[in-house]
């Protein structure tokens, strides 16, 4: 409980935007190779919310999220960032966008905290505790280990970092749960209670199902389409 | 006609290198013929399996 | 939305269009060539230097020609294909290359053989013949390059940039292998300076440049139908030539 | 690396990547003498396979050089963006607040530094012992510091394009290859021409124009490649 605390304080004088943050999806399109993924898909995720993408394997989650996130662009149809295309505001979107997929981001001969200076400096952001954020994702014991000694599960909490590092107010997080163990897990619903309740948004995917304590979760099916 | 084919003692040169030329246009348009109905049947085939996806063009 | 239409009808719309027009091309291609291959090897006189063995320009020269041309069109293809992302300029992209592949071969070939009796060897390191032989590797890179990656949409983003970057480097090869050649072998008479031809030699040479430029049309649109029904084997249009080609 | 916790200026990050790239190197220095001993190896080939007779290997000693160079680099080449691709960071890159193109110039910077530039240093070593004198040594020193970066930009530019592909070795060199011809041609004749008391000014200053034309369009499509590879 503690740590929740310290953290609700210190995110306090978090520096998003006032005014009402939207991101929409409009009657995007994407097929791989000649599966159809998805056609016609519409939907808007506003700041304070959550949205679940659920689906089998292969129903297209991860290239949903890719598209979201502005690595892929879709078939056809739009992604647009307070009214604005992706495609126009490209450099003020990433600014604002915090991206999670499988891979973790992170190189295996640095340290746990060259990684997280490494993604720093990537993102740019400013005042950041590396201690502290080590403290929060629970490997300050491991700071300087090469990340080749860590399990799966350390390299994903190692990752989570980037949560914390940038101050960004879409979260697009791909199968985040992937490798965590249930400690993991419960960090990580209370990361992204928190960052809700700072008025960031969260779109996600995963497998497990996931209880969040007092905010809401819209969810979005996405179904395979070979019958 | 002897003296035609003859091409003044270069016959060999000449007509290798118009016969190459035949084979290579001739295959260049009957190869991807062949493929194109090769494609149609497997795409009839994928069309039966998996069905046709509704976009009407 | 208009653009999920626009990529999708261009496609069916495409079919149907080139379907009509191949017949054409073909009487027209027909006529052309054999039109040149008469005056090739019949009217034109044989040349003072070397006799009958020069008819083999009317297949180098035009196929050297269109080795060339073909890449550039192919050029065209990938930066319509890189900025507006249409997909049928990827297609046709990926069409020409087999086709651009196929006309450098032979202009290979051919002028090896033509440089058999002016020189006495198969191979001699002609500038133009190297240039020839390494734009082969560019078109065959363009292949393997095309064919080694699954998904249709990123391989033909991956060619269009490499097609990008080498009709940016083909003019630097073409130049390094000439100063090459002149500086290890002397200003030899090479294939390029023709000597100034007479009227009934370069029309026929003219004809079959032109009888090629068809062709090429026509194996570029035959190849291009063949990749849009493989590559939209499950769509409305594709249904509709099934459904024809069954009846017809 | 011990960074203060202030205020990160642009500057201030881009150093921190340049370093992240020398860290890692120096985490992986095993294998920094690969390219090193590749590099020697071919050299020594073509004595092996042609005979020792100083005066035929003085004359093709430039022509050997170059081509072993070139093949070291293009070896090298296979791991430019190849870790970055499979740990996920180059979608960091994309996704990063600095400008790509300037992250993919400081990659393809340490690369040159660590890959290429030993090469350069070890050169005149082998040059002499093919029987290479000295001024001839200094000509072929300025043609590979000036032919190297097209290689190396050229090269990353193709193996960027072959990321998504999973063994990309053979086709990554039939791609690369013919595009190394005129940076071969130039690079050697240069040499040679030194060595038979011709001026190399006309070579080398084909080569410093071919590296200024590389150094400026390489890298938007390296970020076009990368992007494609990214998004698959």
């Amino acid at each position: 409980m503690g740590y929740t605390i310290a953290f609700c304080l210190w995110q306090s004088r978090s520096r998003f935007h006032t005014e009402n943050m939207a991101l929409e999806v409009k009657n995007i399109h994407c097929s791989r190779g000649h599966r159809q993924l998805f056609t016609g898909l519409n939907f808007s995720l506003n700041s304070g919310e959550v949205l679940l993408v659920e689906g089998k394997n292969g129903s297209g989650k991860s290239t949903l999220l890719k598209i979201v996130s502005g690595l892929r662009r879709p078939d056809s149809g739009d992604v647009l960032w307070n009214k604005q295309s992706l495609s126009s505001i490209f450099s003020e979107y990433t600014q604002q966008l915090v991206w999670l997929s499988h891979r973790n981001g992170i190189n295996d001969s640095l340290t746990a905290k060259e990684n997280i200076q490494v993604s720093i400096s990537l993102s740019k952001s400013t005042d950041v505790n590396i201690k502290k954020v080590l403290e929060k994702i629970g490997l300050n014991a491991y700071a300087n280990t090469p990340v080749r000694q860590f399990s799966a599960g350390m390299k994903r909490r190692l990752a989570l970092s980037r949560l914390l590092t940038q101050k960004a107010q879409l979260w697009v997080l791909d199968e985040p749960q992937g490798a965590l163990d249930k400690a993991g897990i419960k960090l990580l619903e209370s990361l992204v209670e928190e960052h809700v309740a700072n008025d960031g948004m969260v779109i996600m995917s995963s497998h497990h199902d996931v209880q969040f304590e007092n905010i809401t979760i819209n969810t979005l099916q996405l179904y395979t389409h070979d019958k | 006609m002897g003296e035609f084919f003859y091409m003044g003692g270069y016959a060999f040169h000449v007509w290798t290198s118009y016969a190459l030329a035949f084979v290579v246009l001739f295959i260049n348009i009957v190869g991807p013929s062949m493929r194109h109905k090769r494609n149609i049947q497997s795409a009839s085939d994928f069309q039966q399996h998996n069905g046709t996806i509704s976009d009407d063009t | 939305m208009m653009k999920w239409l626009h990529t999708m009808a261009s496609s069916a719309w495409f079919y149907r269009f080139s379907g009509k027009v191949i017949p054409w091309l073909m009487t027209l291609f027909v006529v052309l060539f054999l039109y040149g291959l008469y005056g090739g090897l019949v009217t034109a006189p044989a040349d003072y230097q070397q006799g009958d063995a020069f008819r083999i320009i009317y297949i180098h020269v035009p196929s050297a020609w269109m080795s060339l041309f073909v890449y550039i069109v192919m050029a065209v293809y990938a930066f319509i294909a890189l900025v507006w992302r249409i997909k049928l300029a990827e297609v046709l992209l990926i069409s020409s290359a087999p086709v651009g592949a196929a006309f450098t071969f032979m202009a290979l070939v051919t002028g090896s053989l033509w440089g058999k009796p002016m020189w006495g060897t198969w191979w001699s390191w002609d500038a133009r013949l190297t240039s020839e032989l390494l734009l082969l590797f560019l078109y065959w890179g363009v292949i393997g390059l095309y064919a080694a990656i699954e998904d249709k949409r990123t391989a033909s983003r991956a060619v269009s940039i490499l097609t990008l970057i080498g009709v940016v480097n083909i003019p630097i090869i073409h130049y390094s292998v000439e100063w090459w050649n002149t500086l290890h072998q002397g200003a030899s008479v090479t294939m390029t300076d023709k000597p100034s031809m007479p009227i009934e030699m370069l029309i026929p040479l003219l004809v079959m440049a032109t009888a090629f430029k068809v062709y090429y049309a026509i194996s570029l649109l035959i190849r291009t139908r063949a990749e849009l029904v493989e590559r939209e084997p499950n769509s409305k249009w594709v249904k509709q030539v099934i459904e024809e080609s069954n009846h017809g | 690396m011990s960074i203060g916790i202030d205020h990160m200026t642009t500057f201030h990050s881009l150093y921190l990547l340049i370093s992240r790239e020398f860290l890692i190197a120096f985490r992986h220095r095993h294998e920094a003498l690969n390219p090193l001993l590749f590099f020697v190896l071919v050299c020594l080939l073509f004595p092996l396979g042609i005979g020792p007779s100083p005066q035929l290997l003085n004359t093709i000693a430039p022509g050997i050089i170059w081509a072993a160079a070139l093949l070291a680099i293009l070896m090298s080449l296979g791991n430019v963006f190849r870790a970055e691709y499979e740990d996920g960071t180059l979608e960091l890159m994309v996704l990063a607040n600095q400008p790509l193109v300037v992250l993919t110039l400081i990659k393809l910077l340490a690369h040159w530094l660590l890959n290429v530039f030993p090469l350069i240093l070890l050169s005149p070593i082998i040059a002499s012992a093919l029987g290479m004198d000295f001024d001839v040594q200094i000509t072929l020193i300025s043609s590979l510091l000036l032919g190297t970066p097209v290689l190396l930009l050229v090269g990353a530019t193709v193996a960027t394009l072959t990321l998504v592909i999973p063994q990309n070795g053979m086709l990554l060199a039939l791609l690369v290859l013919p595009l190394y011809v005129p940076v071969l041609i130039f690079g050697s004749s240069a040499v040679s021409a030194t060595a038979i008391g011709m001026s190399a000014a006309g070579p080398l200053y084909v080569l410093a124009a071919l590296c200024i034309l590389s150094l400026t369009l390489s890298p938007f499509a390296i970020v076009a490649a990368i992007k494609t590879g990214v998004s698959q």
